[in-house]
Formats: C-alpha cells, structure tokens, sequence
C-alpha cells in the first residue's frame, strides 16, 4: 500500500464549523487519516465540515465510506456535512450514489461558508 | 480507435500510474461521440479494481503484476485488467454485499459501484492461471448505486 | 517487466503523446539497472521514427495509425512500432545518408541518429501489410553518430 | 503535422549577443520557425547566440539540423552558437552527435554572457 502522505488542511470557519481542503485524493490510501484528522475537530467542538473538492482528481468508495462516516458522527450532534467546489471525477461518485440526497452541495466554500452562518 | 495499455509491476505505486494513464488516454483525443462523464465511470471502475488487488489479493509471494488495457470503439469504453493474484469469488462478492449494504456504509461499497458503473462485466480464469477482468462501460449513460440512506 | 503500449490514430498529436507515454512509462518505477540515457535514447529513436511517419508516410488516405509498444528486460529497454502506412526502404535509406551526409548537416540525422541509439534495427512488413519497427536500446551505452564537422 | 505555436523568446544581451529561450521542443514542428527567428537578429546585427535549454525536453534530428543551419550562417561572420543550461533530454542528443565539438557548453545563460562579453 503506497506511504504517500496525503494529509488534509483544516481551517476553522467559525466556532461549529471547520473547512476541510481535501487534496488530489481521498481513497482507500489516506481515508484513515481523513477520519482522524475530523475525529480531531469534533473533539474540539466541530459540528459542520465543508469538505473543498476544488482540487480532487480521485474519490473512491473507500473515501466516500470516510464521509459517511463522518456524516454519522455529526449527525446525532445536528451538524452538517458539505461539499463545496465539486470537480468533475468528484460529481461522477455523487452521481452515481445520489448522496447529493444527504450532502448538500455548493458551487464554492465561500458560498457554503455563507449558508453555514 | 484508441488504447493504452500498462503492465504495473509494483503495487505502492499502481494507483497513481492508473489515473495517469487515464490522462494519457485522454490527452490523445477522444473520439467525439465519447463523453467524459464515461472515461471518468471507466476510470473509478479500473480504480476500485486495482485498490482491492492492492488491499485484498493474495499474490502468494509472487512478484505481483497487473495488466490494464483501455480502449474505445465508437461510444463504448472497454477494459481488461489481467493480474496474477490467485483471485476471488467475484459473484458471491457481488450478491453478498448487494443485500448487506448497510445504511450509510463504510465499507463495501467498491464492487458494487464497479458493477454499477459498467454493462459487461466478466471475470475469467486464463488458461495460463491468470485472471481476467473485462468490462465496458457506455457512454450517456446515468448509472446508479442505490444506498440505503435512511438510519 | 514494465511496460507501456498505446495506439495513435491522430498525427497531430502523436509526437507529444509519444513523449507523455514515455513520462508514464518512467513513472512506473523503473528497474535500478536501468539508466536515464538509455530511456532518453529510446525516446529520441521513438521520437525520430514516428516523426518520419508524420512528416514522410504515405497512408494513402487511410485512416492512419500507430502502434508504440515500450517494455525493458533487464537492463534493456525494448521498442516496436507498427504502422498501416505504406513503409517505405529503410535499408536504401540508411546506406544512402551514412554516405551522403554533408558537413555540418541540415537534414538526413533522423535515421542515424536511430539507428546509432539502437543495438538492434528490424523493419518488417507483417501479414496482415502493417510495418513493424523493432529495435533494442542497451543500458550504460556511449553511442556515437559520426557527423562531418569540418566544412 | 501539429499547428501548435511553439515560439521562441529572443532577448538582447549586447549589440552582437542575443540569448534565445528555446521552449519545450525544438524539433520538426518548429525547426522553420526557429530558423526564420534567428535569420531576423541576424540581420539585426546579432552574431553570437546563446541558446538557453534550460526548460527543453525535446531536441530532434531537425532541431539540431537548424541549429547547424544558424552555425553555417554566423561562422563566416565570426559569430558563435553556444549552448547553456542544458537539459538532460538535450545532453543525450549532443553526445550521440559529440556537437560539443562545435557549440561550446555553459552551465547558465548568465556563464555564457560572461564568456560572450
Ligand atoms: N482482488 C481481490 N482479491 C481478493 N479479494 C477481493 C478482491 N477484490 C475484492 N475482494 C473481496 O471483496 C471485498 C471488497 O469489497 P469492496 O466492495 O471493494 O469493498 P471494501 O473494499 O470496502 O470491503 C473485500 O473485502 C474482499 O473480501
Ligand atoms: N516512414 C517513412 N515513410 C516514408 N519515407 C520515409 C519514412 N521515414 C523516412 N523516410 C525517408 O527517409 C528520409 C528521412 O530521413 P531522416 O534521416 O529522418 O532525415 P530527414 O527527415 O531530415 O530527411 C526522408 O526524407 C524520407 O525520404
């Protein structure tokens, strides 16, 4: 299994909720640490993740399995989960598991940030 | 008609050398009636494949390698990927999991949206104790894997 | 073994698809024994060939492809390259401009220069009337092509 | 054969040295392109040319074809074509056809200036 570092940038948005920048991948190789890495943030008090898709070539179903799992942990907390600035090879993995339905999505983190006010 | 195809011998890295041999397909211009949205499903199709043969194989201390071979004809996206693993029970793979998808899975979701993204779908023993996986994925079309959202 | 095979039906484009195979052909993790060099000059021997096919084959309105195919064994890096043109004397071309290249030449160093990068240089017509370029690039070689330098 | 510009970037030294930017390529597709470049500085009054490879991963039997065209053209003028900074890919082409014979080798553009002075 590759050892690349894929590691993911958070910044925070305001009190509940964080910005995840996810980088060329999330798939089967960084899909722990994703998980670790919003572990982290809801031990801090994060309820509302933005995940930033600008620059992502690769989601599999390892990485979606990732999200969904966030998504379970944040749900009973009344946080949200969000997908801002889907590329394309992003949009074809929402397509075909129509998890437009749990995740909502937004054309930029800008304009996720403004809904999540 | 155009190919690529690449022999991997080294699983840290096969991943990547897939999606970029994607690129390179790509780069060498598509034949106008083949819409991206299909190069993509091809593309998550080969790359479910080669992440299980990647976390799941058994290549029994053999010096692994994997075969992936993309072409088109007309609108339709074929792919072979031979390994010499000594493979798995894709069918029961496949019904096991389509009825035990959980709700908002984790895991178990890669078969099934291999399966769902392609029309053809065989997995063949070779002669020479190889296996094979051929599949065609068709363009303009809207698949879909259903998953059970409600908890 | 590492190997990296595409078709090309597109002349406009082949020269930098050629060279972008060649990067992903890299990209999978060479052998240690392979050198640099040996990769660069089955690129330019790769490169001057399909450059001809560009600038010089008859296709005879055809639709024309290209078929490069790379692999190594061992230290050696392995090239064939096939074609539906309708080939032309490789062997008349080569004697005429080992002989006939003037001092400090313009033009007629794209056949030397591949045939000097090669260790072995078969032009076939197959069977079913494609050509087919095969030649063999050796690692940790100084080839040398003599050019007339004094005027 | 391809219609890409692959142009060339000519920048003046001193009144007899100008330092040209070869690209990504020099080969078949811009061979004439490059030859019609530097026909127009020499006629400017450009003698002595440093060609700088330092972004070039293409040089083909053509390319260096033109380049020994330019040479034919500056030698009677008591110009000189050197090479600087060049690149792997090029390398390989000047020691199959041991050019270095003829065009002397810097290892930056700001060496061959000093060289040219
Ligand atoms: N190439 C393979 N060799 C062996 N087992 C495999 C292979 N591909 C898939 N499997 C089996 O099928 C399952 C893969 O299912 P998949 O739908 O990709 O989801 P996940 O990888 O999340 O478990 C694996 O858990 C494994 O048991
Ligand atoms: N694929 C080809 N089909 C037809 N003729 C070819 C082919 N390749 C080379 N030739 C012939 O050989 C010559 C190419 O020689 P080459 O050494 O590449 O130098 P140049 O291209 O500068 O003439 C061409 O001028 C052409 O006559």
């Amino acid at each position: 299994m590759q050892v690349t570092t894929m590691s993911f940038t958070v910044e925070p948005c305001n009190q509940e909720t964080v910005i995840v920048r996810i980088g060329k991948a999330l798939d089967f190789r960084n899909a722990a640490e994703f998980k670790s890495t919003c572990q982290t943030q809801v031990r801090s008090g994060a309820r509302n993740f933005i995940l930033d898709f600008s620059e992502t070539g690769i989601l599999d179903s390892t990485g979606l399995g990732s999200i969904f799992s966030l998504y379970r942990q944040v749900s009973p907390l009344e946080g949200q989960v969000v997908f801002a600035a889907v590329s394309r090879p992003v949009q074809v993995v929402v397509q075909l598991t129509r998890t437009y339905k749990v995740f909502r999505q937004f054309p930029s983190v800008e304009a996720a940030e403004e809904a999540l006010q | 008609m155009e190919s690529v195809k690449q022999r991997f011998t080294d699983l840290n890295t096969i991943i990547d050398g897939v999606h970029s041999l994607f690129d390179q397909f790509q780069m060498s211009g598509l034949h106008p009636s083949l819409d991206e949205d299909a190069v993509l499903q091809a593309k998550l199709a080969v790359h479910e494949w080669t992440a299980n043969l990647v976390q799941h194989a058994d290549f029994e201390g053999r010096i692994p390698w994997v075969v992936v071979d993309i072409w088109t004809e007309g609108d339709r996206i074929e792919c072979v990927i031979e390994d010499n693993s000594n493979g798995f029970d894709l069918e029961r793979g496949l019904v096991e999991r389509a009825n035990g998808l959980s709700s908002i899975p984790e895991r178990g979701m890669g078969l099934l949206m291999l399966k769902a993204c392609t029309s053809r779908l065989e997995y063949t023993k070779t002669e020479d104790r190889t296996y094979r996986l051929e599949f065609t994925v068709n363009g303009g079309q809207d698949p879909c894997l259903d998953i059970p959202f409600s908890s």
